[in-house]
């Protein structure tokens, strides 16, 4: 191939990362004028650890939203998993693991229909989700008829809530973010891999990928899984971080959605970078604390949540504007 | 507002600077003042049996409602969308059952916590021939037109839990209410917590009348103590967000010395959030949810539970039968509103009902108990 | 040479009505069976009622959809309208008109900013809505503690109860709004603009379109439906009620509609009586259900997996067309 | 300047355009007079498209003015060149399959009556666009996603008409058409010229170059070269000039007879919705064109083949052994790939970089870690072999030039080293340079053995580079010729008029 004379490429791609870093930075100082004692290793672990759940959403959700659909389920997916990780151990140590694996599967499981139903019934993953949230949400009220049962064991809210206390230099280690660190690496690992570049050709034109001989509804359906899984991983964090409610999971989907954009990653597929996704749920729990710190008063929060996403959002797109 | 009639007035203390701001528009003396005097008087009515029981009654005839049974008694439902109000339609549920004889029909419509919804089933039970229609409005002002129209059709309309804006219904059943509530919490943590120690404030979501009551009682007491209220917080009842909130807010200020909710969804949260932070729990408030109650006895937590009684859902078909039969019934229709201490803890705590179960939904008597409500 | 062509029906939604028919005659059954009666007078008054509600957001957001959009702000300026139009009228029939425009302006000044952030601002429909929806959250959240303002009793009596045998008004309002919005669609430039912008908004911009002044105007009117809407229910509620909105879940809600009518989420297809007859299904469901006291929980699982169903057999539909 | 010749209709100054700091043009001079066919040409990414969009209002110049008889203009967008009277038909169809044609051709410009677009109108005068264009038989409430791809260029030409512009500009209009469709072409550009309109016409095919224009301008790396009259130049010169070397006019030697292998590929009465009785045999080594008319089935014959809309009756064998193609993948398995006709909708991946579009056949059915640097490798070296030029290879292949754009989807098939090839159209809208390098690439494949079946609606392509012709007509395989067949023969075939010879 020939590269034609210097061409220098644009500095902001769409889809990179580097508006959502700047908006983090600026929000981080904002963060460590007001409250200097947040940036102490113990406090910032903490906050990393109880960040994890809705990072992990994010991640999940960049495969799914990368492939050009939506996953508008993983809200109430969370949900029901915790409420029936309750009810299965009912307080019992011994059910841990076991309900553990079955939540994994669960989540997979509900990511596979999803899956299917968009790629080979060929219903807009936004209805496909959707339903899916009503039914997942309407199925877990009705079989725990109304309000939660059991309850979580300490093994299982360990990894939500506790923490390697005392590690040298960093005060205190949270299992969730331990997790979350896994799980990143190989989400970042995945979108290396052949199958997270098909993924994006997939999203980009999947008329095209089709007939390169990708089976574009095996990759989607991947894609959901993945967000299923995360799901999964999410609800066990944050069933272990707060315990049993039906509010567990509400507003999640809207939460990965608005990260996963706020990431760089383009809505309709085939842009964006699974790291940058979750450096806007970083950002949005960032917000948050941000919030709670300079005291926003409660029912105005959702007032300067707009402001700010929108702010960001439109900021970055602007940044990375061709033509 | 839980009393009908009540209209709001603007004589609210002013919140001198100790950070609850300004009074709610929902707050109204009069019924503040007469809510907190119904907390020290004695309730008329079979002993043991709160839910038959009435504080200062004021009976009404019905003798123009009487029928002969077995009736046919409707409900529209604001909605069944968190655990009391679950509980609750268990409980009246069983009490129906008692009732199997004279009742021989029990209609239920659920509006999903939707006021329009709510007013087309209104409207809707109005064409299915019911002897009594009972309602527990979803929202006090935007029901009353519906429930006006069902007062004109000549049936015996029982509200209870919110109110109406309206004198048409035979009778409007609800416990004390919140006002009694808010005050009650408020008064203790102020009092236990070291002076000039500072409150957080946790509410569920604005705009929900019950709540707002038992804020701006909460508000006339924090002021009165002259307690520094730090931030007033909304948790939209999710556990997580709660911790997030208390946790912060324990970092800024190096410690919280009370905490004051509206309702005790997240309460077991609130109390971790001290505990994960490796911090004393200050004084705090829940409700008769056991999750709490268990927490509480565990933790021995300096803690007090207001309740709004799941029992009230008892009432209103007793108090339907009654009207059907023409028997007077006291119009409204306040219910007592018993305080969960240290000293009668043990008597609310029971292991082997659901975390989420309301302690206080005097349903141990009632047929198929405890496995309907768990 | 060019070989003759069959074309394949332009209208996705024929099957929505089919659906609507089959549920309600399924329903209708089951219900007579039950001993109850889906058709009285009082369950079909309620069935249009909630169908009005919907349907007037539904409409709006069909056209924005239809441009490639999306409006997840509808929800709250319903509330919103509900309260200024409510709070100006305070009870009082003289302030009916003067509310009524507020509250319309309030609305379309609403669609503007979400116009605006979607084009100038390039901000993806889904975001800039949810953020401005966010924005509108803060400011009822902070402003109202609870239902406020009084309906004028005109109002209430008129819109808000007043029948045409056994249809209420609002319903033939919605049904005049559809057919506004029809019209546009199909016999004004906008609506052509709208539905190419949809379909693709480079060959709109290339063929001398100006694709923003066409989506701001979709999204202005869009909420112009949700004011409607508002002050329908203000009608109905005899006040302004601030969670009105999102407790209809109007916002989800209307994009199931649209969608069960047949228009593509990805724009550029569709219209707007397939919408209403995907409200009619949905009121529908309700309104069985309701008949049969089906507990609200199994509901919802129904509704999601007729939501599915429904629009599985389209998609299937299509695909026998495209290959036939 | 009131010289002899007619004042300009259009004149451009010193246009210059970058895109993110990329040169594209630079200062360019040109102008157009009434009734002027003026032809751009130039290798695939000299900025001939830039040139005219710059005209059309799609981009604003860097540099440069543009003027409109006489006087200059700024257009902000394409609304505004579209008023002052310039109506062009992009290189890149701008249809929009969900309307009727009529909607397409009058989108932005609708007539209206009282304030109501005017359906009847809209129709009626379409159908006399087609009417005039010769495409009576194509009803104008037709759906345009239901039009071949030859329709739909008819659409797009007509859709430039119906402004009826003073100034119409023609990027490879005939990039989809057959030869006697250029006829057709031919008859209007004439006429428009008769009713004093000026036109800026782009393509490839120097044959309509040298037939309809009256001066040429050469474009290469963005500025001119320079502008010639048709009348005083060559074809090798123009070359000379676009190339900047002489190019061997000659396709590459045909297959010598022991160079023709086994026999790799057989279908027996093969049929499908567009496709009957499909009889054929490809053998190693050789390059086998299929010919006949737009519509007449020849990219359904390929797509059947690479299990796209798979046969549905008939045999398929490969090496004698029967087999079922029932989609790419299993086709891909096969060793069989597929060059689409429809670079932007089917071939490329618009916003993923050079390097990703080439990779991704590879990655999709010959996955794995390990092999990753390997094939990256190959890859690189397949992008140098077919000399694709771009700002690097993590540059958007959105920005490319659609020449280059066919290269990198070529790369990505030899990529897998496939033993059969299906080339739709490979060399539709590509540059002399860039065609000959093709042609030598796929004699080159034919050589080591590969079997390649070429669709191509250029006769000239089709004669030079086949080994044998199959002519297609409405889905059947009308007959065969052997190498050395002349353009009559195949054109024969295709529209019926000689009798089917069987193969
Ligand atoms: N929107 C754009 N952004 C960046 N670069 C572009 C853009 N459009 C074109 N280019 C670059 O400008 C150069 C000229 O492209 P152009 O399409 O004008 O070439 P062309 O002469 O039309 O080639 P072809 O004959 O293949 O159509 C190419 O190198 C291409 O990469
Ligand atoms: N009658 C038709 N209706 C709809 N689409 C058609 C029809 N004929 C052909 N097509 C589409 O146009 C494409 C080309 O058509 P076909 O293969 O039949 O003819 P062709 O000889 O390849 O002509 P072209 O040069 O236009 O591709 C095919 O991919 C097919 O999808
Ligand atoms: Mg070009
Ligand atoms: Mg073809």
């Amino acid at each position: 191939m020939r590269v034609a004379e210097l061409r220098p490429l644009p500095r902001v791609r769409p889809g990179s990362v580097v508006p959502i870093v700047a908006i983090l930075a600026v929000l981080v100082v904002l963060l460590a004028i007001r409250q200097p004692d947040f940036l102490s290793p113990p406090s910032l672990m903490s906050f990393l650890g109880r960040s994890a759940p809705i990072i992990l959403l994010a991640a999940g959700q960049y495969f799914v939203v990368v492939s050009g659909e939506f996953d508008l389920s993983v809200g109430s997916l969370v949900t029901a998993q915790v409420v029936v990780a309750a009810r299965l151990i009912d307080s019992e140590p011994s059910r841990t693991w076991p309900v553990v694996v079955l939540l994994l599967a669960f989540g997979a499981i509900v990511g596979l229909v999803n899956g299917i139903v968009t790629t080979r019934l060929g219903v807009p993953s936004f209805i496909t989700t959707l339903g899916m949230f009503l039914i997942l949400v309407g199925a877990v009220y009705l079989w725990s008829d109304g309000a939660p049962k059991g309850g979580l064991s300490e093994a299982f809210r360990r990894f939500g809530r506790r923490a390697f206390e005392d590690v040298p230099g960093l005060g205190r280690v949270p299992y969730a973010l331990l997790v979350l660190l896994a799980a990143a690496g190989l989400a970042v690992l995945l979108t290396r891999s052949d199958f997270g570049r098909t993924l994006v050709a997939v999203g980009g034109n999947p008329r095209t990928a089709e007939l390169s001989g990708v089976r574009v509804w095996r990759a989607k359906t991947i894609a959901f899984v993945l967000s299923g899984l995360a799901a999964a991983l999410a609800a066990i964090l944050l069933g272990g971080y707060s315990g049993v409610s039906f509010q567990a999971g509400a507003g999640l989907e809207f939460g990965a959605i608005t990260a996963v954009v706020l990431g760089g990653v383009a809505l309709g597929g085939g842009r964006g970078s699974v790291s940058g996704a979750m450096l806007g749920a970083l950002t949005l729990e960032t917000l948050f604390a941000l919030m709670n710190f300079y005291g926003v008063s409660g029912a105005l929060k959702s007032t300067v949540q707009g402001a700010i996403i929108l702010l960001a959002v439109a900021v970055s797109s602007m940044r990375s504007s061709s033509r | 507002t839980d009393e009908p009639t009540a209209t709001p007035s603007s004589t609210a203390s002013q919140a001198a600077g100790s950070g609850t701001g300004e009074q709610s528009k929902f707050f109204v003396q009069a019924d503040y003042d007469n809510e907190l005097a119904l907390l020290d008087a004695t309730p008329t009515g079979p002993a043991g049996k709160p839910w038959e029981q009435v504080l200062n009654p004021k009976m009404v005839e019905t003798a123009k409602f009487k029928k002969s049974g077995p009736y046919k008694v409707c409900f529209s439902n604001a909605g069944l969308n968190n655990p009391w109000r679950q509980v609750g339609f268990k409980t009246m549920q069983a009490e129906v059952a008692t009732h199997r004889s004279q009742i021989k029909e029990f209609v239920h419509v659920d509006a999903e916590g939707k006021d329009q919804k709510q007013i087309a089933d209104i409207n809707d039970l109005l064409g299915k021939g019911c002897h009594a229609l009972i309602v527990s409005p979803n929202t006090t002002a935007t029901l009353t037109p519906a429930v006006e129209a069902a007062c004109q059709k000549g049936l015996p309309v029982i509200v209870f839990d919110r109110g109406v804006d309206t004198t048409c219904p035979v009778t409007f059943i609800n416990p004390i209410g919140g006002y009694g509530f808010g005050h009650v919490a408020a008064e203790f943590v102020s009092q236990k917590m070291k002076p000039g120690g500072k409150v957080l404030a946790l509410r569920i979501l604005p705009g929900v009348d019950v709540l707002e009551t038992r804020w701006s009682a909460a508000k006339v007491a924090f002021d009165k103590a002259g307690v520094d209220v730090v931030g007033v917080e909304f948790t939209d009842g999710d556990p997580a967000k709660t911790k997030k909130i208390v946790g912060d807010y324990i970092q800024r200020y190096g410690t919280i010395d009370g905490v004051w909710m509206d309702a005790g969804a997240v309460a077991v949260a609130a109390v971790e959030a001290f505990l994960d932070a490796g911090k004393p729990v200050p004084p705090i408030n829940g409700e008769d949810q056991l999750d709490f109650l268990k927490l509480w006895k565990e933790k021995k937590l300096t803690a007090i539970a207001p309740t709004y009684p799941t029992y009230q859902w008892r009432t209103p078909i007793i108090a339907a039968l009654k009207v059907l039969g023409g028997e007077q019934v006291s119009s409204p229709w306040k219910l007592p509103q018993p305080t969960i201490t240290e000293d009668n803890l043990d008597g609310y705590v029971d292991a082997d009902m659901p975390p989420l179960h309301y302690a206080m939904c005097g349903c141990t008597d009632l047929p198929g108990y405890p496995q309907r409500w768990k | 040479m060019s070989g003759v062509l069959t074309l394949p029906a332009r209208r996705a939604s024929s099957g929505v009505f089919l659906a609507l028919a089959l549920t309600l005659a399924i329903g209708w059954l089951v219900v007579t069976v039950d001993g109850g009666q889906l058709f009285s007078l009082p369950t079909t008054v309620s069935l249009l009622h909630v169908a009005a509600g919907l349907g007037l957001v539904a409409v709006g957001q069909t056209l924005v959809i239809i441009g490639g959009s999306l409006d997840l702000s509808v929800a709250y300026v319903v509330s919103l309208s509900t309260l200024v139009a409510a709070e100006t009228m305070n009870g009082d029939d003289g302030a009916l008109v003067p509310a009524i425009g507020l509250a319309l302006a309030v609305s379309v000044a609403i669609g503007l900013v979400n116009g605006l952030l979607v084009t100038k601002a390039r901000i993806n429909a889904f975001i800039a809505t949810v953020g401005v929806g966010l924005l509108l959250k803060g400011y009822l959240d902070n402003g109202y503690d609870g239902p406020a303002g009084k309906t004028a009793p005109a109002l209430v009596q008129g819109l808000g109860y007043q029948r045409v045998g056994p249809v209420p008004v609002s319903f033939l309002l919605l049904l005049a709004v559809a057919a506004a919005a029809w019209f546009a669609l199909a016999r004004t430039r906008f609506g052509h603009h709208l539905i190419a912008v949809g379909g693709d908004p480079e060959v709109a911009r290339l063929s001398g379109v100006r694709n923003h002044r066409v989506l701001v105007t979709a999204h202005m009117l869009c909420s112009l439906c949700a004011g409607v809407a508002g002050i329908y229910l203000a009608s109905r509620l005899g006040s302004g009620a601030p969670r009105v909105g999102t407790e209809g879940l109007y916002d989800l809600e209307s994009i199931a509609a649209v969608v069960l009518g047949g228009t593509a989420l990805a724009g550029g297809r569709g219209g707007v009586a397939g919408t209403v007859g995907g409200v009619l299904l949905l009121a529908s469901i309700d309104a069985i259900f309701n008949q049969l006291e089906v507990d609200a929980f199994f509901k919802q699982v129904i509704r999601g997996l007729i939501i599915i169903a429904a629009v599985a057999i389209y998609a299937r539909r299509a695909r026998r067309k495209a290959a036939a | 300047m009131s010289d002899d010749p007619p004042s300009p209709l259009l004149t451009l100054r010193g246009i210059g355009k970058s895109f993110l700091g990329v040169r594209v043009l630079e200062g360019v001079d040109l102008d157009v007079r009434p009734g002027e066919v003026h032809a751009v040409v130039g290798e695939n990414g000299a900025g001939k498209s830039t040139l005219m969009n710059v005209v059309s209002g799609v981009y604003a110049p860097d540099e440069g003015t543009v003027a409109l008889a006489g006087t200059l203009r700024t257009f902000r967008g394409p609304r505004d060149a579209q008023r002052a009277g310039i109506g062009i038909v992009h290189q890149e169809f701008n249809l929009l399959p969900e309307r009727t044609v009529a909607e397409n051709v009058y989108l932005g410009h609708e007539p209206v009556r009282r304030g109501l677009v005017d359906r009847r109108a809209m129709l009626s005068r379409t159908a006399a666009f087609l009417d005039s264009v010769g495409e009576s038989a194509l009803p104008p409430d037709a759906l345009v996603g239901q039009l071949r791809v030859a329709q739909q260029q008819v659409v797009e030409i007509v859709k430039a008409l119906a402004l009826d512009a003073r100034l119409l500009i023609m990027d490879e209009p005939t990039a989809a058409l057959a030869d006697h469709e250029v006829e057709q072409l031919y008859a209007l550009v004439r006429r428009l010229q008769g009713q004093g309109i000026g036109m800026l016409y782009v393509s490839h095919r120097l044959k309509e170059v040298f037939d309809l224009s009256s001066r040429i301008t050469v474009l290469k790396d963005g500025s001119r070269v320079t502008t010639l009259d048709t009348a005083e130049t060559s074809a090798d010169e123009l070359v000379r000039h676009m190339v900047g070397r002489e190019l061997s006019s000659y396709y590459p030697d045909r297959a010598r007879p022991e160079e023709v292998g086994s026999v790799r590929l057989t279908v027996r009465n093969g049929g499908c919705r567009k496709l009957r009785g499909i009889d054929l045999s490809l053998r190693a080594g050789e390059v086998l064109g299929i010919g006949g008319l737009h519509g007449s089935g020849r990219s359904a014959l390929a797509r059947a083949l690479f299990g796209v809309s798979p046969f549905t009756t008939g045999e398929v064998t490969l090496d004698g052994v029967p087999v079922r193609l029932r989609s790419p993948r299993a086709a891909m398995r096969a060793g069989i790939a597929y060059v689409t006709e429809d670079r932007k909708g089917e071939g490329i991946v618009a916003g993923q970089s050079v390097l990703d579009n080439a990779l991704l056949a590879s990655r999709a059915v010959l996955p794995g870690w390990t092999a990753r640097g390997a094939r990256a490798m190959r890859v690189r070296e397949l992008l140098a072999a077919v000399d694709v030029r771009a700002a690097g290879e993590d540059q958007e292949i959105r920005f490319l030039s659609g020449g280059n754009q066919q290269k990198v989807v070529l790369a990505r098939w030899l990529a897998l080293a496939p033993r059969i090839l299906l080339f739709d159209e490979p060399t539709r809208g590509i540059d002399v340079g860039a065609k000959s390098a093709i042609h030598d690439l796929v004699r080159e494949l034919a050589r080591d053995g590969a079997a390649v079946l070429m669709v191509s609606s250029e006769l000239p392509e089709l004669l030079g580079m086949s080994d044998r012709i199959a002519v297609m007509r409405d889905g059947r395989i009308a007959g065969e010729l052997p190498a050395g067949a002349t353009e009559q023969d195949v054109v024969a075939l295709a529209v019926g008029a000689a009798p089917e010879a069987a193969a």
